[in-house]
């Protein structure tokens, strides 16, 4: 398998052009490649349509950076705060510019990847009926059972043109393991038509290869993979950092105005110069104050044989 | 013993969760309804996260997401959002939270966007797993906040369905079992209309119905809300020891 | 939760009445459930439905004894040697008795367990395209895709009443680690109305809480677990033991005729107690000659946080 | 170097492996094929057994299944079998290998159940994960043992599908490369029927066609099949030490 692992810069330079679609945030709240959205914040990338479930501020930060032309999610906002500004910007002001968001629930959007992973143009399901949800939508269309004749639903498949995720260890041919909720990871990944990967740490081949059930990115799948720790700061990896709830906070604070935003971008995103320059401005107290209190080892499973 | 208005909202929510059941707890407060329960009387029962957590036992500490660290340390499973999502389709799941900024008179929920006097749209988050919880869940329960622009007859928008004539078939068991808001509970009657059930210490149902945006129906046998007790104000405490959703 | 403990023979009689449908071996060729057959043989279940892509030869088994009314199933012989005798006898000759088979692709089977684990009537697949497969199966049937307008096949749902699983360790609640291969195993797991787990060995729940994505059986799912060391000789558990290739060998050569096999049912399924028995029948070299000969134990993960 | 008919055929099956493409591997002789093209032009391929396992490393010793516990042990990922069959459906596998029972003249093959002259069923053991390989795999590579009643000109019952007018939308681009028999390669035509590509060294034209149950094509470029290198060989050897599939 030839080698794939670069600089988060190249992976974003090389695989996320101008108006692809990007599904990030795939496991939720926790493990969001916050990295790699500064990352393409930072490279100027235009007209995305974003992809995700529940994507917590990081759509929001793109949103405000002129980035996206559409969101297809189920809920873009701040979890623990709620509104998110340039969200509610874009769509209610169109400012930076209009965006077009097309609503799913998360039960549709892991429907809609899980189509596409499976390589089907539609799925069936019971979900949204009643809903206005299903009615506005042009992912959602009438379908009667084969069997039963019941009156269903059929979900459209989405298949992203890269998914950006973060993983605990990857080896350099982009053999990931991750674990923790896993959110719609598995099918984002299988859905994609290109995969970054964004590891913690990069470790060798043999201690991926050591645990093939938890290698639920295998290499062949993935176009690019880097090494960048804390790369999903302020949201949490298990095993390496919690989530840093002040920081959701501070900026639910200080993004409340377009100017305050502006502020914001330039401070945490466009002046720093990676993510090592992030943490930096972060702090090293911050950094060692996030880290694991207390450890959790899984107890071996023997792949001998 | 005082408590505070969350408090007793928790403690009506956490009573819904009956011993055994599959629960999608869901966030903020009923979360808190969740660990209550477990620490009270429904030590069997099971929690779903839309992330693909289950959980028998409550995390070891207040989470702000149901990603955080702590829920994942010791979880009972930690699968996809789409095996999560499937227990609910399939019918496993009896009992589900939401929240939301509307609620109508057929317990009908929005949290996609709401428009005021003057025309003006706030967008809101949207869904997340509320539609699905709604739809799929044999029963569930909403929290909000007792205003009347937040009780309108009619929602703006059906995020996540109530009762109304999309409850048949496959979607015939679910619907709401009560709302939870800070001043009342409302149940649902056969027909799938609000009825006041309880209203809660302080408040008087005069009161709830003038911040009701329908002519609310009242039971014969509504009551007060019993106040939460010292056990569950215990639990409470200890989970979420600054009070940050519960003060 | 309540404990679920049990011997196999109590989890056997309450929870696989006659005319069940079961699914067994739903890891494949690996982690069949061989003592959990042995014991629905020496009970005398009876019109049983069986449900498995590809049996190996506990299908065969089953049928030989007179349990089987209907075997719903992708592939039904003897893995390293072709043939499994009693199932042709069954099916050209209907003996012990006739044999309903009803046919499916390893596919269309994993597409029909995991539409009754997602909650839907049917799957949609492009495959069994031409198949007469396709064409003869009461449970495939012709679907106009919506969105798209394709032909397309759905396959119909299947629920089975139990499935049989041999897990690597379970807690007594039924909350098991199963590694390696997994097969259909999830969605047997959770398209099932019950799931009797088998496990080779019982450990703290503390040992299962420390590894949440080995949990591929969540407790509340399972209705009874019982301990039974060995229990899928002479099919493999990774971690455990090798795969006992002189014993399918020597099964092949043993039943080709029906007094053949009835000898072979009296030596190794009737004239035994339980798996203790068989193993002592099988002898103690032989069974450690099987055991794992180099240890390969997968590198822990930090689920701390 | 001398060689088994088995051996021959291994090598020929290698050759159809191209470096980094996602194999469909099965068993048996397409096993070795996988190993040896591993160890020779196709260092980069990947593995994919139906069970859930992928590979993208030989197992260190023979295998008698694909759930063999050395084929687990260091394993590229081990997922489920939907997820590998996912894969074929979503067109990532490039190739498959398949046995069967009978093969006819447009690479229809059956391994379902026979009828002899007398009318008499033999029942095989059925399709497993033939069918979906045969209709979803880029190409497909089928091996069998050439024999008159083996090559019909139409198959009993077709299992796996060859060509045919299923060949359009998804399936257009599928359907049999080659046909790996004890005594030659076929080949299909643009139309989908089956041509002689090679006869193996010691049978003849005049064999193969004496023993193919239909009136078979020949290519103007027909041609002796290349026998195994002495590479293939070592490598065919070493990882089927005792001749078990390839005596």
């Amino acid at each position: 398998m030839k080698e794939k692992l670069c600089t988060l810069r190249e992976a974003v330079a090389r695989f996320v052009p101008d108006g692809a679609s990007v599904a990030l945030g795939v496991q939720l709240e926790s493990m969001i490649p916050f990295a790699a959205g500064h990352e393409i914040i930072r490279q100027g990338m235009r007209s995305l349509t974003l992809v995700g479930p529940i994507s917590d501020i990081l759509f929001d930060q793109m949103i405000g950076a002129g980035c996206v032309q559409r969101v297809i999610a189920a809920w873009v906002g701040n979890v623990m705060m709620g509104s998110a500004y340039n969200f509610r910007r874009a769509v209610e002001d169109g400012v930076p510019h209009a965006l077009d968001v097309v609503d799913h629930t998360n039960f549709t959007l892991a429907l809609a990847l899980h189509a596409a992973a499976l390589g089907v143009p539609f799925l069936p399901t019971y979900t949204a009926g009643g809903s206005s949800v299903a009615a506005r939508s042009p992912d959602i269309a009438e379908l009667q059972a084969p069997f039963t004749g019941e009156k269903m639903r059929a979900v459209r498949a989405i298949s992203p043109d890269v998914t950006i995720v973060q993983a605990q260890r990857a080896d350099p041919s982009g053999n990931a393991h991750v674990w923790g909720n896993l959110g719609v990871l598995p099918d984002a990944v299988h859905a994609a038509k290109r995969v970054i990967v964004v590891a913690e740490e990069i470790v060798a081949p043999k201690v991926i290869a050591s645990d093939p059930n938890r290698t639920v990115i295998p290499g062949f799948l993935v176009s690019a993979v880097a090494e960048v720790p804390f790369g999903a700061h302020p949201s949490p990896v298990q095993g390496y950092y919690n989530r840093d709830n002040e920081y959701y906070g501070e900026y639910h604070r200080t993004t409340r105005t377009r100017p305050e935003f502006e502020a914001w971008l330039e401070d945490w995103i466009i002046g720093v110069k990676d993510r090592k320059g992030y943490l930096g401005r972060l702090g090293q107290a911050r950094v060692d104050s996030l880290k694991v209190r207390k450890h959790a080892w899984s107890v071996r499973a023997d792949f001998g044989s | 013993m005082r408590y505070t208005p969350a408090e007793l909202m928790v403690a009506a929510a956490a009573r819904e969760i009956r011993d055994g059941e599959v629960v999608f707890v869901g966030m903020r407060l009923p979360l808190i309804a969740f660990v209550v329960a477990k620490n009270t009387h429904a030590p069997s029962a099971v929690g779903v996260f839309e992330n693909g957590v289950l959980r028998d036992t409550p995390a070891r500490e207040l989470l702000f997401t149901m990603s955080d660290g702590p829920n994942i340390t010791g979880a009972l499973s930690c699968l996809s959002m789409l095996e999560c999502m499937a227990l609910l389709q399939r019918g496993r799941v009896s009992l589900g939270f939401l929240g939301a900024a509307e609620v109508d008179r057929h317990g009908n929920l929005n949290s996609t966007e709401v428009r005021d006097a003057a025309g003006k749209t706030t967008r809101l988050p949207g869904s997340g797993g509320a539609c699905d919880i709604a739809a799929l869940a044999k029963r569930f329960v909403a929290l909000l906040d007792h205003q009347k622009f937040r009780l309108p007859e009619k929602v703006h928008c059906v995020t996540s369905p109530g009762f109304g004539p999309w409850r048949s078939g496959r979607l015939a068991q679910g619907g709401p079992a009560a709302v939870i808001t800070t001043k009342a509970v409302l149940r649902f009657s056969p027909a799938g209309e609000a009825y006041l059930h309880s209203h809660h210490p302080g408040t008087s149902i005069a009161e709830v119905l003038a911040n009701t945006g329908w002519p609310l129906q009242v039971s014969p046998e509504a009551r007060e809300t019993p106040p939460p007790t010292r056990q569950e104000l215990r639990a409470i405490r200890a989970y979420d020891r600054q009070g940050f959703w519960t003060r």
